[in-house]
């Protein structure tokens, strides 16, 4: 379950379906991300991603991939947003299932700093302030080379 | 003429997400390109910027890649989505 | 929200309520265990947990309280099962949401850890072979340890 | 008389969850509580096992903790739900 997604999705729901493919692992672990009401630079009204088709995608199994080699998983799940999105909409949902949480929780850790650092995204936060492109933290490539 | 898609803060420098253009027969290159596109929108350094990437036809390339003026080429500052 | 539970879950129910908790976070992390059909010694029929109350429950709210300290979580939730269960129902659901992701990772790691090694539990597994009690594996110390 | 309370693998080797069992008085701690219990169970080594803990009267305790003959004693395996 791989997708790019131009309206609003609950990450709940996407649990839910992720759970009847996950039967039988032992350990499940979800992340979303979601748009703060407030940013380093002030309040946010809304947040647009955009992406560049195939290639955000194709980046995206990329690194699934990856972690289903590096990790024993028997299920994972990336949904990511794109286009614009309001404050305490959810924008990512990764999860993973193992037979242990080991696995699950650090390739989900991998999965989400490749997402923030890595994949075929540009992001617009506005707000009373006027636009503004944003690109990654210094913390998110940080994060990123945890993982060698 | 060659498609260019600009992505991210650099749609804002090149006024828009989509353009042709015919590349000059002096750029055959993501270098030279650089150099060319600084000059074609007047942003010197903007396009230099070696944290600028290009994919040409939807596959990244890294300097020097090759270029043809038939291509369609991305134009794409440091990506970052979550 | 920390609870013990003596009948069913879901936790994809669970997560949709955390969330309505957790509004203005950016990043919600859930982990959920599962009894899993198979263990080391062969199929499991089914898994049996004994708390001993109000040991058990104290000894959840302080590894939140140390949890909250550590980390700035800004909603937290532990629902823990007891009794008898089927294999594939939730044994465990943590749930942890912060401004930003590396927090609510290691905040739900951490009670993870917590609840396989120190919280007052004893689980006993059936099969075909009989019951057999089950205690923590080495590596679910080793996971502890890494938290000082 | 003590209530005693065993948990785990414990309740096999006490026959049962719950018992009522008059303390002798040379049984006043932790310590003397684990060879006493090894013994009134016919089960050597298994309450001397560092790894076996006590709670009285809902509190964790390490040894040597006192103990009195009105006290709810919780004998108890090493711990570990999820």
């Amino acid at each position: 379950m791989i997708a790019l997604l131009d309206a609003p999705f609950e990450p709940a729901e996407a649990l839910k379906r992720f759970e009847a493919d996950a039967v039988g692992a032992g350990a499940i672990v979800s992340f979303s991300g979601h748009v703060r009401p407030q940013a380093a630079s002030g309040p946010v009204t809304s947040l647009y991603l955009q992406a560049h088709s195939p290639l955000t995608e194709r980046g995206i199994e990329a690194a699934a991939d990856t972690a289903r080699e590096r990790w024993p998983l028997t299920s994972l799940a990336i949904l990511h947003r794109t286009g614009k999105m309001a404050p305490g909409e959810a924008i990512v949902f990764v999860a993973t299932a193992s037979a242990h949480r080991r696995a699950a929780f650090e390739a989900a850790d991998y999965l989400m700093d490749y997402l923030k650092t890595e994949a075929v995204f540009w992001k617009k936060e506005t707000g009373p302030r006027g636009e503004a492109w944003i690109e990654p933290r210094g913390e998110d490539y940080a994060d990123r080379r945890r993982w060698g | 003429m060659a498609a260019f898609l600009y992505f991210g803060r650099l749609m804002d420098v090149a006024g828009g997400h989509r353009e042709a253009r015919t590349l000059p027969a002096s750029v055959r290159d993501t270098m030279s390109l650089r150099a060319w596109l600084d000059e074609v929108h007047a942003a010197p350094g903007v396009f230099s910027d070696p944290a600028v990437r290009f994919a040409i036809n939807d596959e990244i390339v890294a300097d020097a890649g090759e270029l043809a003026d038939t291509d369609e080429i991305a134009v794409m500052p440091p990506v970052g989505g979550g």
